[in-house]
């Protein structure tokens, strides 16, 4: 059963000088219980859009989409405020900064509270009882002490955790992790993934994970789409990207993480793009990696499109067709 | 690494400056402010020539209302005072007076200020922590009281007023500059430049300086406004500028008398007042958003 | 938590201190008939320690001192006009927050929008007015050619109220009068103009410094969690972004007291209202330095420890510098 | 807009709790006065405001001044006899008179000699209990040097008292009809002695006349009520408020807007634009006094009587009279106003004439002029109305010929300490006759004697004109008085200490509902005998 679909999901933020575009044209789709990656750099677009399927987005940017469906609803048919209800029951988000995510004038307590008595109801001591629960789920062993603590008391694992429970608070359908692990320690970092898997496991709900950084995807995801400048670039299942990345910016992140232990071999250097992603006021004509792509070539002034490659996923790459075979390693080339 | 064509456009990195005036152009409010304020300083400047009476001259036709009133004259567009003076004459020579007084109040304040800002930034934090406390406690006290007190003190009249005024702004620029000093010395760049090896005065000129520059600027205008706007308080009040001074917050309150039977003898000085209050004000707030400060 | 309060009176004594440091340097340029009201005898001690000392006995035991030109103990003529001028001062504080606040709010919700230009320009409007000039329009339009508010004063002469508090708000609820609450309406209505004209400015602050925090606390993750919540729009601003922005809020009131202050010097005396500042201005045009000093003490020491209260509010109100010390 | 909104609803509001008290308010004279009273015992001061406060409405004394005139009448004294020598004044007393019953006292007894006795050994001798209760000072009685004057006070009978003085002094029954002469309670000091509480004596007044102290709010209010047992008759008027409001400009806001109901001291633009307003309504009197710019005649050049010349040829009166008093005055050459018996019609002015004055100047040797400095205050005074303004037009005419003037502004207790110090230049001075007797203007401001006190602001002690009028004063045949006094303005002329300015004429604006009040040329506001009539002119609103 389809959990999300999105088509044609375009952001358009209204700066002083004009109008740009920061997602352009993105279509998904995840399954119930699927996790999904979405990779990309920072500035990519990444954010926003988990921020337009949430309706967060600021007043300054402006979402469009052919088709938004959340399990079952289509969100483009409904008012902004029927939306905002039907999505917070459906839906929840937990934020790249853990300290920030929680409001630092109120307890834990009073913050899981208040969620709980939105979505359940039920007596003050009801709802205790299921704050206890669920922080109990997301692995806190005294829960009790923990709810009259202020965010600013706790670490960033803590607040991490306070995060997820309260997501999972409205029982929801789609879990969306914008940069969950990214400001905590790597120790933290995995005990918080495998928190979220396993709820997302244990719910049967979608978890639509939101990084940077390959290691963290490779393990745990059913599918990856990478977005670089606001577009989809490639979106496959999760060992098709491994194995044969098809868009040279897939494979350029892929070669960037760093390999340990047997898979590292010594002496090679690792891959970085030049320059940085291009300003969305001073896009490349073309495809949008143009200018760092280091396979760049003449008709790529002329913008790809994204299609679908046999036996593998989506691209959009000019080079990207016909699917080539395993190459070598791009150092190699580049030395 | 080169070997990428370069059939791409680049970004070019303006300069600061160049930055600043082009955020600042591009506030269509903020431009008109200043083309409003450039208006009132000509005016100003040039105040003995625009107008047209000697502003402490004295003719039979007093209280003549503006060349817009009915009974009014085209001699005097702005009418005459209770005493037959050319309104439009004073207010311009005013306008000369409150921008002179103003300069000359922001120049001993920020001087001052600066210097013992810059000296207490970079002082022990003992002399930090006591300095810091007085100014707290001068700010504390309600500014146009303690002009007040040193004017009783020291006696009514324009110049005493003055340094009242001036006494009262310093606080604001000692903590402006000491707040802003800080903020930079514990910057990467200025440590990196004591590893250097560089001294402290090149130091704090070369580097320091140039990087505290903007919150000076806008507590430069801050100030100006603050300026004008307490040694007329301090004419209105009796205390500042003494007839038959044309200065403004005097001419409001020797008009004051005639509120009834002449209202143009108030709202006139009253808008010139208003008018370089608001494009002062106007020109500092568009000066904090170009170069990004405060919100 | 009491470590911290200790630590605001610790604070609160050493400002006053200084303070005392400041206004008896004052002293010493008063003539000398008004500086000896303040020492022990009519022959001054002979250093300035001994004098600084002197001098402090007679602050602290609260003898501040005769008027020159009525012969009152000053100290007790303060307390006569204050709550006057406390009432005024309230009453703008609060129209200036419950207007600044809501339009802060208001603005920041439609940031670069119209409304938020609107309030934007309208404060820097508020922030430029000469408020001697502002309360005379103001009189002008509203008490000579309307004729809808009164001209000055703080109650129509007709009624006789008994001052038990000092505020005439509640000193006309408390009268046993036929026309006590004519009388309460009277009050309020003598307030209206004066408070407007005290508060333009602050009002104008409080905008700005509310819009400003507001738009800082809307962009941050809380609240887009708390919108993700499903949270009422009126509870995300009213509960979850306020609260977070109270803080600069607060410590812009404590500066504002001491505006506030200084707009009553001028206020009153254009509204002819019997408050502190009007009785200093009347010190300073008698050259009465007794009653100056003793208004220029308690009106620093009054701020003062107004700024500390708001201070340790500001400790209640963000938990987070709560529990840091 | 919301801001607006709010405005116009609670100004809606109020506006129509506002028709609804006029009721309270036909009942309540209003009087805006120029200020708070030093003290609500007249002995202590020698301010108008105060007596206003005092005096006027709270007191007796044992004569009066008949109302609009500078005639004796019997007040709290039935009648007296004056002795052979001029030396011994008796009194008999009324036996009617009841004190005011205040909070702080009930009298038991009605006025009698014990009371007179009290307030005036209160002033008179040092040694009194309640001669130092208060820290302000018996200034009048002792610039009237009453002291001296007086040998001693004897009560006869509880109905009739004695004075006797040390010398013959004719303006001494005048005296007694003035302010500082008002009659205290002595049986409420015996109280308050006796209740350990002497202080309050001066704040809560209590005495004969025809109103009573209710309240007092320092810088806002004044409240009295008629005085159920006056002797006269109660009062018509039942609430009598004066309303503090120095600022010129406000009461005049405040006539206008029918929050007052008597104006004092108004501006002459304001009596220019009265009939505008239907609230309104200008009374008139010519005045008992005198503007004048006084030169310090020990500070040169002022010690040259040519320069003095030359000062009074250059300042062109009529145009001060027209721009200060807007019309509302007269041009003054002698030191007395000319609705004076002593007054010297024959006398030549200067006349304005900046050619003349510059000759005087160079034969003087000051071809070059020179600088000087003016005095002024910023109170409006009943003589004059601007003194800021007054300065400027003068230092206008004497830039003319070539004088540089500073002007420097007091506050009105400030330039007083300053002038009577002779620490001034030059100073715009002004006097109101108190009693309506010439030596009144001519011993304070040009004797020898008030050289001493400060009050002869010129410092300008002329021997022959001292003796003229020490002779007059002692003189008690009208016409031989006034034959000395001319005689003292010719040489008054000759050494022109002063440049007199203009005699003022008095004005006051009142709302047309008051009736029976009038101008006292002496000065001062009197609300005996003065009522509302209830016609509504506030309705209008």
């Amino acid at each position: 059963m389809q959990l999300l679909r999105v088509e044609n999901l375009s952001v358009t933020y209204h700066s002083s000088s004009g109008p740009l575009s920061i997602v352009e044209r993105l279509s998904l789709k995840m399954d119930e219980g699927e996790i999904l990656g979405v990779i990309g750099e920072s500035g990519s677009g990444k954010s926003v859009f988990a921020l337009s399927i949430m309706g967060l987005l600021s007043t300054k940017m402006v979402m469009r989409a052919d088709y938004l469906n959340l399990d079952g609803e289509d969100l483009m048919k409904m008012s902004a405020m029927d939306r905002a209800v039907y999505v917070a029951s459906k839906a929840a988000i937990i934020f790249q900064e853990p300290q920030a995510s929680l409001n630092p004038c109120f307890t834990v307590s009073s913050q899981l509270d208040e969620t709980l008595s939105i979505h359940q109801g039920g007596t003050r001591k009801n709802r205790r009882v299921r704050a206890l629960e669920l922080l109990d789920s997301v692995g806190i062993t005294k829960p009790e002490i923990l709810l009259k603590l202020y965010p600013h008391q706790l670490s960033g694992g803590m607040n991490q955790r306070v995060a997820i429970a309260m997501a999972l608070a409205c029982k929801p359908r789609l879990l969306i992790a914008d940069e969950p692990t990214t400001a905590l320690d790597v120790t933290i970092q995995a005990q918080i993934l495998e928190l979220l898997v396993n709820l997302s496991q244990s719910e049967k709900a979608g978890l639509m994970l939101i990084t940077h950084d390959f290691a963290l995807l490779s393990e745990n995801t059913d599918r990856i789409g990478v977005i670089y400048s606001g577009q989809l670039m490639e979106h496959a299942a999760t060992e098709n990207i491994l194995n044969s990345p098809r868009h040279p910016y897939t494979r350029a992140l892929l070669d960037s993480v760093p390999q340990l232990g047997d898979r590292h071999v010594k002496g090679s250097r690792l891959f970085a793009l030049q320059g940085q992603i291009p300003a969305m006021d001073q896009l490349p004509v073309g495809c949008r990696l143009g200018p760092r792509c280091p396979k760049a070539e003449k008709q790529c002034v002329n913008k790809p499109e994204l299609l679908s490659v046999e036996n593998h996923g989506k691209v959009r790459c000019h080079l990207a067709k016909p699917s080539p075979t395993v190459k070598k390693p791009l150092e190699q080339e580049e030395q | 690494m080169n070997n990428i064509p370069q059939f791409y456009q680049q970004r070019r990195i303006p300069s600061s400056a160049a930055r600043w005036w082009k955020n600042f152009t591009d506030n269509k409010l903020a431009t008109s402010a200043l083309l409003l304020l450039s208006l009132i300083i000509l005016i100003a400047i040039f105040s003995p020539f625009i107008a047209p009476y000697d502003p402490t001259l004295q003719s039979a036709d007093y209280l003549l209302p503006p060349s817009w009133y009915e009974d009014g004259t085209s001699a005097h567009i702005f009418g005459t005072d209770a005493l037959g003076r050319d309104l439009f004459s004073r207010l311009a020579h005013g306008a000369g007076l409150s921008l002179k007084l103003a300069t000359f109040v922001v120049a001993i304040a920020a001087s001052v200020g600066i210097f013992l800002g810059s000296l207490t930034a970079l002082s022990n934090q003992f002399v930090d922590q006591i300095t810091i406390r007085i100014m707290d406690l001068v700010l504390a006290l309600p500014s146009l009281l303690l002009a007040v007190v040193i004017v009783a003190i020291i006696g009514p009249g324009l110049p005493n007023a003055i340094y009242a005024v001036a006494i009262v702004l310093i606080p604001h620029f000692v903590l402006v500059t000491r707040s802003a000093i800080k903020n930079e010395v514990n910057k990467e760049y200025v440590t990196a430049m004591i590893l250097d090896g560089s001294g402290k005065i090149r130091l704090f000129c070369k580097s320091i300086f140039p990087n505290i520059l903007p919150p000076l600027i806008v507590q430069l205008t801050l100030a100006f406004s603050t300026a004008i706007l307490e040694i007329a308080a301090l004419g209105f009040l009796g205390l500042g500028a003494q007839a038959p001074h044309p200065e403004w917050g005097t001419i409001l309150s020797e008009s004051h008398n005639n509120i009834v039977n002449a209202p143009w003898t108030v709202t006139l000085p009253g808008l010139a007042i208003f008018f370089t209050l608001l494009s002062i004000n106007l020109v500092g707030d568009g000066l904090r958003d170009a170069m990004d400060l405060g919100n | 938590m009491s470590k911290m309060i200790l630590r605001q009176l610790l604070i609160l004594l050493s400002s006053l201190v200084i303070l005392t440091f400041f206004t008896f340097g004052l002293t010493l340029f008063f003539p000398i008939e008004s500086r000896f009201q303040l020492l022990d005898t009519t022959q001054a001690p002979d250093g300035l320690v001994e004098q600084y000392v002197s001098y402090i006995k007679h602050i602290i035991t609260g003898d501040w001192g005769f008027s020159q030109s009525r012969g009152t103990d000053v100290l007790k003529e303060f307390f006569i006009y204050f709550p006057a001028t406390v009432e005024l001062v309230i009453t703008a504080l609060l129209l200036a927050l419950s207007l600044g606040i809501p339009l802060g709010i208001t603005a920041a919700q439609n940031k670069n929008k119209w409304p938020d230009k609107l309030v934007v320009s309208s404060t820097l409007v508020g922030y430029s007015m000469p408020i001697f000039w502002w309360g005379m329009l103001l009189v002008l339009f509203f008490s000579l050619s309307l004729g809808v508010t009164p001209v000055a004063s703080r109650l129509g002469f007709e009624y006789d109220i008994i001052p038990v508090t000092g505020f005439m708000l509640i000193d006309t609820l408390l009268s046993d009068q036929p026309y006590a609450i004519e009388a309460f309406y009277d009050a309020l209505h003598h307030l209206i103009l004066p408070a407007i004209v005290l508060a333009t400015i602050p009002l104008a602050i409080f905008t700005r410094v509310t819009r400003s925090a507001m738009i800082k606390v809307l962009a941050s993750d809380y609240i887009r969690t708390a919108k993700a919540k499903g949270l009422s729009h009126g509870r995300i601003i009213w509960i979850h972004a306020l609260r977070n922005a109270m803080l600069p809020i607060l410590t812009i009131i404590g500066l504002q007291i001491s505006v506030l202050i200084t707009g009553t010097l001028i206020t009153e005396t254009i509204f002819s209202w019997p408050g502190v500042g009007k009785w200093l201005l009347e010190a300073v045009y008698r050259r009465d330095f007794v009653t100056l000093h003793a208004g220029l003490l308690a009106t620093a020491s009054l701020v003062i420890m107004i700024n500390i209260a708001v201070e340790l509010m500001s400790f209640y109100v963000n938990p987070k510098m709560r529990l840091q010390e | 807009m919301r801001f607006l909104n709010i405005i116009v609803v609670i100004s809606l509001i109020s506006a129509c709790q506002y028709q609804k008290k006029a009721n309270v308010r036909d009942d309540v004279l209003v009087y805006c006065s120029e200020g708070s009273p030093q003290t609500f015992n007249p002995q202590l001061s020698t301010s108008g405001t105060t007596f206003d406060a005092s005096s006027r409405t709270l007191y007796n004394r044992l004569v009066e001044f008949k109302p609009g005139s500078t005639l004796i009448e019997p007040a709290l004294a039935t009648h007296w006899t004056i002795s052979a020598d001029g030396k011994e004044y008796i009194f008999d007393l009324r036996t009617d008179v009841k004190f005011h019953t205040t909070a702080n006292f009930k009298p038991t007894r009605p006025f009698n000699a014990d009371d007179v006795l009290f307030s005036f050994e209160r002033q008179w001798q040092k040694d009194h209990p309640f001669h130092n209760t208060s820290k302000l000072g018996y200034r009048y009685f002792e610039s009237m040097g009453m002291g001296g004057l007086i040998e001693s006070i004897e009560k006869i009978s509880s109905h009739k008292i004695k004075f006797r003085l040390s010398r013959a002094e004719s303006p001494f029954l005048a005296s007694l009809a003035m302010d500082f002469a008002s009659i205290l309670s002595a049986e409420y000091a015996q109280q308050l002695a006796q209740q350990n509480k002497v202080e309050i004596i001066d704040s809560k007044p209590v005495g004969t006349g025809p109103f009573q102290l209710v309240r007092y709010q320092p810088d806002a209010y004044i409240r009295y009520k008629a005085h159920p047992d006056y002797w006269q008759g109660k009062q018509r008027l039942n609430n009598l408020v004066f309303a503090i409001t120095p600022d010129p400009s406000l009461r005049f806001a405040r006539l206008v807007a029918g929050e007052c109901d008597v104006m004092a001291n108004p501006l002459p633009v304001h009596i220019t634009s009265a009939e505008q307003f239907q609230s309104a309504r200008v009374i008139s009197e010519a005045g008992l006094n005198i503007a004048y710019l006084s030169m310090n005649t020990t500070k040169p050049p002022f010690n040259n009587h040519l320069v003095r010349h030359a000062i009074n040829h250059a300042i062109n009166k009529n145009s001060i009279i027209n721009a200060v008093y807007q019309k509302t005055a007269t041009e003054a050459k002698n030191p007395i106003p000319p609705n004076m018996w002593a007054y010297n019609k024959s006398i030549k002015d200067f006349e304005f004439s900046p050619e003349k004055a510059r000759k005087l100047l160079s034969e003087a040797g000051y071809a070059n002029g020179f600088n000087m400095t003016i005095s002024t205050m910023s109170a409006q005074r009943a003589y004059n109305p601007n003194a800021k303004k007054m300065a400027e037009l003068i230092q206008q005419n004497l830039r003319d010929i070539g004088i540089n003037v500073d002007i420097e502004t007091y506050e009105y207790g400030a330039f007083l300490y300053k002038v009577r110090k002779g620490e001034h230049h030059s100073a715009l001075l002004g006097w109101t006759g108190d009693n309506g007797d010439p030596d009144n203007f001519f011993t304070p401001l040009l004797s020898c004697a008030g050289t001493m006190t400060g009050t002869n602001s010129s410092f300008w002690c002329d021997p022959q004109f001292n003796q003229l009028i020490h002779q007059a004063r002692s003189q008690t045949r009208v016409k031989s008085r006034t034959q000395l006094y001319q005689q003292a303005q010719r040489v008054f002329k000759q050494a022109s200490p002063w440049v007199p300015i203009a005699h003022a004429t008095q004005h006051l604006i009142i709302n047309p509902r008051v009736k029976n009040f009038a101008i006292i040329p002496t000065g001062g506001v009197y609300f005996k005998d003065v009522y509302l009539e209830n016609s509504e002119v506030l309705n209008d609103e």
